[in-house]
């Protein structure tokens, strides 16, 4: 195995890291809409059936809850597959499956039976696609005991966590960020599968100790963006990629937010019920004394996901983000 | 029965209704568009069944009938706005009847079996007033078959005796899975096992489909219950204008549905039979150019909703913490443009 | 009409409510598993398939997708259905429908059609019941922007909202505490539907000034009564009751803290990415400089609903809710 | 073939699983348990598909099988568990290859097809090769022939040609309502519309199921795909000890099935052939006392979880998080007892 670490998107190491673990273990199986010849829609399991063959690169009938269903029953039978749901917006279908059977199947056989399927599932907008093509749905899951929701924002944590995420007993949520499936960044395979503690922890991406962003996925590299510019006008803000949004490691955010007194959060789902609220209510709970200043969100607006030529305003960006940091720092 | 359909009047709305997909197909290129899904080579399986509907029918289409859009007399320029990002919709779903383009495969088969049941308690079914008795029309693709909720509307349909026909253009392809992934009996079949008729026919065979779909609206018109019609075609272009269809089939399988076409089988056919002559498709031809034209200037011009947009659609009555994140968008974008200028 | 209060129960309320809307518009129509002839397993549906016809109450055919899209489709064609789903737990195969067609339709439609479709759902446990039968899925509705979530506390509040939720033009989930069903309070059925701003609007349930709860359904009266406990001693504690989770009113809340400067929330539904976690987000950022006390939530735990024989211990009660306010008027 | 049922033996089992339901029933009047349904009226249907599995068969119950559990040497103490709210499972599901009981309609028929896909990976399909071929039987109601996860299931099994079994209780109601709002045709008929055998047996015929259900399975662990089985029997008792049947239905109607008992049936054509004779009965009363001691005793002993259950079971690896909830939980249930002690 190559130790150089490679430039790759992540759309590449994902393909990398379904390929490493398909020839690592003959348990492990995908299945999906359109993941055979097509190599699905995003291109994440290209040339897999071709190597592995199509009893285990499965071109699914369409219907979410039997990919799901299905994928319940082979990890009751022995196997870890990996499906595909084709976007975001059609993870609903699942549902059922998700929430009532794959999330409670542990607690349900009293700890006898693990359920170690990945769910993955290509999500967030910023691509001018059409309605259900840039959904953000992690707080549904997040919600839901049993589950894990693991989301990277590189190519090597995508690749490293796909790993973890595949050998992980749990059932996990992944979630792949559309919007940076063909960024690039370099991707270390010797590296192998990310070390269990990461399905648990967030990472701080950038350290700095006048105020905490916490996101995840793409707006990682916006939160980044911001704390580049902010770090030109003197500011260090410190940057933290939860990874993980269930478990949220609100943990790392507090140790954080006790150095800089200050915190903004972003996501693109929209903001009631979604999992930024959460984390403010935990930080503001444990580090009550220390907050400085509100603790405030960036995030999608209380609205359906709007159409296309209106999305790069009405999603989080670099401006939202550096005005949120201003006033977190005004108060 | 007599068949009703005027097989010129067929021809001219399957060519310009081609010209539309035509037409879209090059918008997108020139990135007008973000995305089209085209309909090649379903114009007789659609044209067929539009031409069926009487005005008080109602149809759910998926995102790819525009042919039976053209029928129904949707404006073709308003097909644009899903697919330019303008809006999620585009017309007016209650002014014709013809609802919104459904994306998620197979939602739209359970509000057809809802308004269905609509019309049952409205009264008109079954009344033998032609001016009163409606049915709906679903379209769904053979993928969509496989889909849980297509299979409610199946058992919601026939348990309820519904005036609904389901319309399946069976295009061999869901995306990328050959129809043998879903299931190895034909589509048409299914609805046996839900205890109602399945009727299959040849999907480039625009009379056929037509007949199949008068007659099936017909009976579910006069009370007689839902219909499954198979219409079996190809879908000659990729699933989108974002795929690439060469990595899952062969061009050999095009090249033989090619020479199937159904616009070219029905031109040749009337020309033959001397039912059209040139002066009629040199006048066709005409009406294809101005339509171009208009799906041109039309798609450019398709306005482009506000920022506010998002924000009045979301609920009838406002609620007072959207109003205060609209008014933080609007005050954001203000100043982004100010910024800009 | 008789303009008498009568003391009832939520159920009888409720089927008042529903019996009342049936009289008054010929659009509005029922359907749901077993609501017919057997008055649905509440029998909140009780003696409405007889009165009015089994085209008006459908006892509809097994499948929760099929009730919510068929009643999407009969409010396209001019009906103002309320379905039922017979269990919390049940819903998720309605779940597509619900997040992608039902909430999303208005926007798609450009604001041209309203979907004004009710959606019953009774809620929660406490009741001694299996698996599945003592869910709280509110929150994964409160994060679907274009739906209203109403949760009534009392028989009374029952009746109103729900008149009110069939004639608003928006999509209510309308969620029925189990454990309060059978709780009896007064009705005055000539107060008739609530006023529109009560959709909008919590409720102040008791005036306080030392502290304040906020919560929802059948946790209300559990508050009502740590507040008569808190009150013997001398603390006064104002009960909020949220009434509607979406729209989720911090404003009342946040007038609340600002004059107590304690919080305290209750809810049911698991903690990660509860409905509590938005509301203390918002309420830190609105409230900040009153705060004395960290906002603090009395929740679900992040495990599945567990067996009933636990569920006494696992649920908020008043022991818990009464640390908590304990908790946080220490600080 | 030759039929393999024992018609003694499944007797036998048909009284001693009859009085596994009917003292859980008496549980549930005293308190101990908080819910039962019962299966009374169904126990050929039960025992005769039952009887058919072989030890590497895999099961997929639904809320109901309390029959089957029996025949696959389930302890019917675990049974209770769930119904007496002391687990959400009760039996090791691994251990002998009958699952855990699913309480969401339809959502077991999915597993069940999974579970399929992972024995034709494993080849154990059509070897021929007794003691390695496999099948699963999963079990549904006629209510649940509306659900679309059953269809999709349906879709699955066929496509991919499965090796598993759909067994449909057809018991004429889905708690109120009858099979008339779900279908129009037989239950057996649904299997056709995806192109597989369906086959309806008189489920009150303990040797008519087992035939159907033996045969089924023999030919889905020879490769030879999946088979609907319709066993049309009745529930004689409410839908639950909660449910109140008589608002819904006739007691006429649960008369002319009582007449149709399946255990009366079988007992008395064994009388008549000499099969068995009073002492076989009176051995068989015996280990009903036996065993209804042993529910009584059973069922109060089973063990009340700890508060800590549902935290060391939501995950396999605890989270931070959790850890925390746990702790404070433990705490705070420890403070209760010792403020109550
Ligand atoms: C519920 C759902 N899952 C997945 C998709 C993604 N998708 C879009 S079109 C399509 C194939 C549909 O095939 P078919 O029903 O045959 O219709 P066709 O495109 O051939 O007209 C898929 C899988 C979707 N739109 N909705
Ligand atoms: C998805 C879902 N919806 C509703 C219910 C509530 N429910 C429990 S049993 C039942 C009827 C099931 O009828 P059937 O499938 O015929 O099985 P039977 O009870 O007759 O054995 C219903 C509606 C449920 N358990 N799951
Ligand atoms: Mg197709
Ligand atoms: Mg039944």
């Amino acid at each position: 195995m190559s130790t150089e670490p490679r430039n790759q998107a992540m759309a590449h190491a994902l393909n990398q890291a379904l390929r490493d673990e398909l020839d690592t273990d003959p348990k492990v199986l995908l299945i999906g809409e359109d993941i055979g010849e097509l190599g699905g829609v995003f291109r994440v399991t290209d040339g897999l059936a071709k190597d592995f063959g199509p009893t285990r690169v499965v071109t699914s009938p369409l219907g979410e809850a039997g990919i799901v269903g299905s994928a319940i029953g082979l990890a009751m039978a022995g196997y870890r597959p990996v499906v595909e749901i084709q976007f975001d917006g059609f993870v609903f279908p699942a549902m059922n499956q998700i929430v009532t059977q794959l999330a409670k199947y542990r607690h349900r056989s009293e700890g006898r039976v693990s359920l170690p399927v990945v769910v993955r599932i290509p999500v967030g907008g910023g691509i001018g696609a059409i309605e259900h093509h840039s959904e953000s749905p992690e707080a549904h899951f997040a919600h839901t005991p049993g589950l894990r929701v693991v989301c990277p924002s590189t190519p090597q944590e995508a690749y490293s966590l796909m790993r973890a995420a595949i050998r992980c007993e749990d059932p996990v949520i992944f979630l792949e960020p559309k919007k940076i499936y063909w960024g690039k960044g370099p991707v270390d395979r010797s590296a192998g599968a990310a070390p269990r503690e990461h399905l648990d922890r967030a990472r701080v991406a950038r350290e700095g100790d006048a105020l905490t962003i916490a996101t995840y996925g793409a707006l990682t590299a916006t939160a980044l963006g911001a704390a580049d510019e902010l770090a030109a006008e003197g500011t260090e803000v410190e940057v933290i990629d939860l990874r993980t949004i269930a478990p949220l490691d609100h943990e790392t955010v507090v140790a954080s937010v006790r150095r800089t007194g200050r915190l903004v959060i972003a996501h693109e789902a929209s903001q009631s019920g979604g999992i930024g609220g959460e984390l403010a209510a935990r930080v503001q709970r444990d580090a009550f004394f220390e907050l400085e200043a509100p603790v405030l969100r960036v995030t999608g607006y209380d609205t359906p996901y709007p159409a296309s030529r209106l999305e790069e305003e009405w999603l989080p960006g670099l401006d939202r983000l550096l005005d949120a940091c201003d006033a977190s720092l005004a108060c | 029965m007599e068949p009703t359909l005027d097989l010129r009047a067929a021809l001219r709305d399957m060519i310009l209704a081609r010209r539309v997909d035509t037409e879209a197909i090059a918008l997108q290129r020139q990135g007008e568009l973000g995305l089209w899904p085209s309909m090649l080579g379903q114009e007789a399986a659609q044209v067929g069944a539009g031409s069926a509907l009487r005005p008080r029918d109602v149809v759910f289409p998926t995102y790819r009938e525009h042919a039976v859009a053209w029928c129904f007399g949707v404006d073709p320029v308003q097909l644009l706005g899903l697919f330019r990002g303008t809006t999620m919709g585009g017309w007016d779903p209650a002014e014709r009847g013809f609802q919104l383009y459904t994306l998620v495969i197979g939602a739209q088969t359970l509000h057809a079996v809802g308004y269905a049941m609509g019309i049952v308690r409205d009264g008109d079914v079954g009344t033998g007033d032609p001016d009163r008795d409606r049915a709906v029309l679903v379209f769904l693709g053979d993928g969509a078959l496989s889909e849980g909720e297509t299979n409610e509307a199946f058992v919601w349909a026939a348990a309820q005796n519904l005036p609904v026909v389901f319309y399946c253009q069976n295009n061999q392809w869901a995306i990328s899975a050959p129809f043998s992934v879903q299931s190895r009996v034909p589509a048409a079949q299914r609805a046996s096992g839900f205890g109602f008729p399945g009727v299959q026919v040849d999907g480039n065979d625009v009379a056929a489909c037509h007949a199949a779909t008068e007659q099936a609206l017909a009976q579910a018109r006069a009370g007689g219950g839902p219909t499954l019609i198979e219409a079996v075609t190809y879908r000659r272009n990729p699933h989108t204008t974002s795929d690439d269809d060469l990595r899952y089939r062969d061009a050999a399988e095009n090249d033989h549905w090619r020479d199937l076409d159904p616009v070219d089988r029905l031109r040749t056919a009337l020309l033959e039979s001397g039912e059209i002559d040139d002066a009629f498709l040199a006048e066709v031809a005409a009406e294809e150019q101005e339509l171009a034209e208009r799906l041109r200037t039309g798609c450019r011009a398709l306005p482009v909703p506000s920022h506010d947009d998002p924000f009045l659609h979301t609920l009838h009555t406002m609620t007072p913490e959207l109003a205060r994140q609209r008014e933080e968008h609007l005050a954001l974008v203000a100043a982004g443009e100010e910024d800009r200028a």
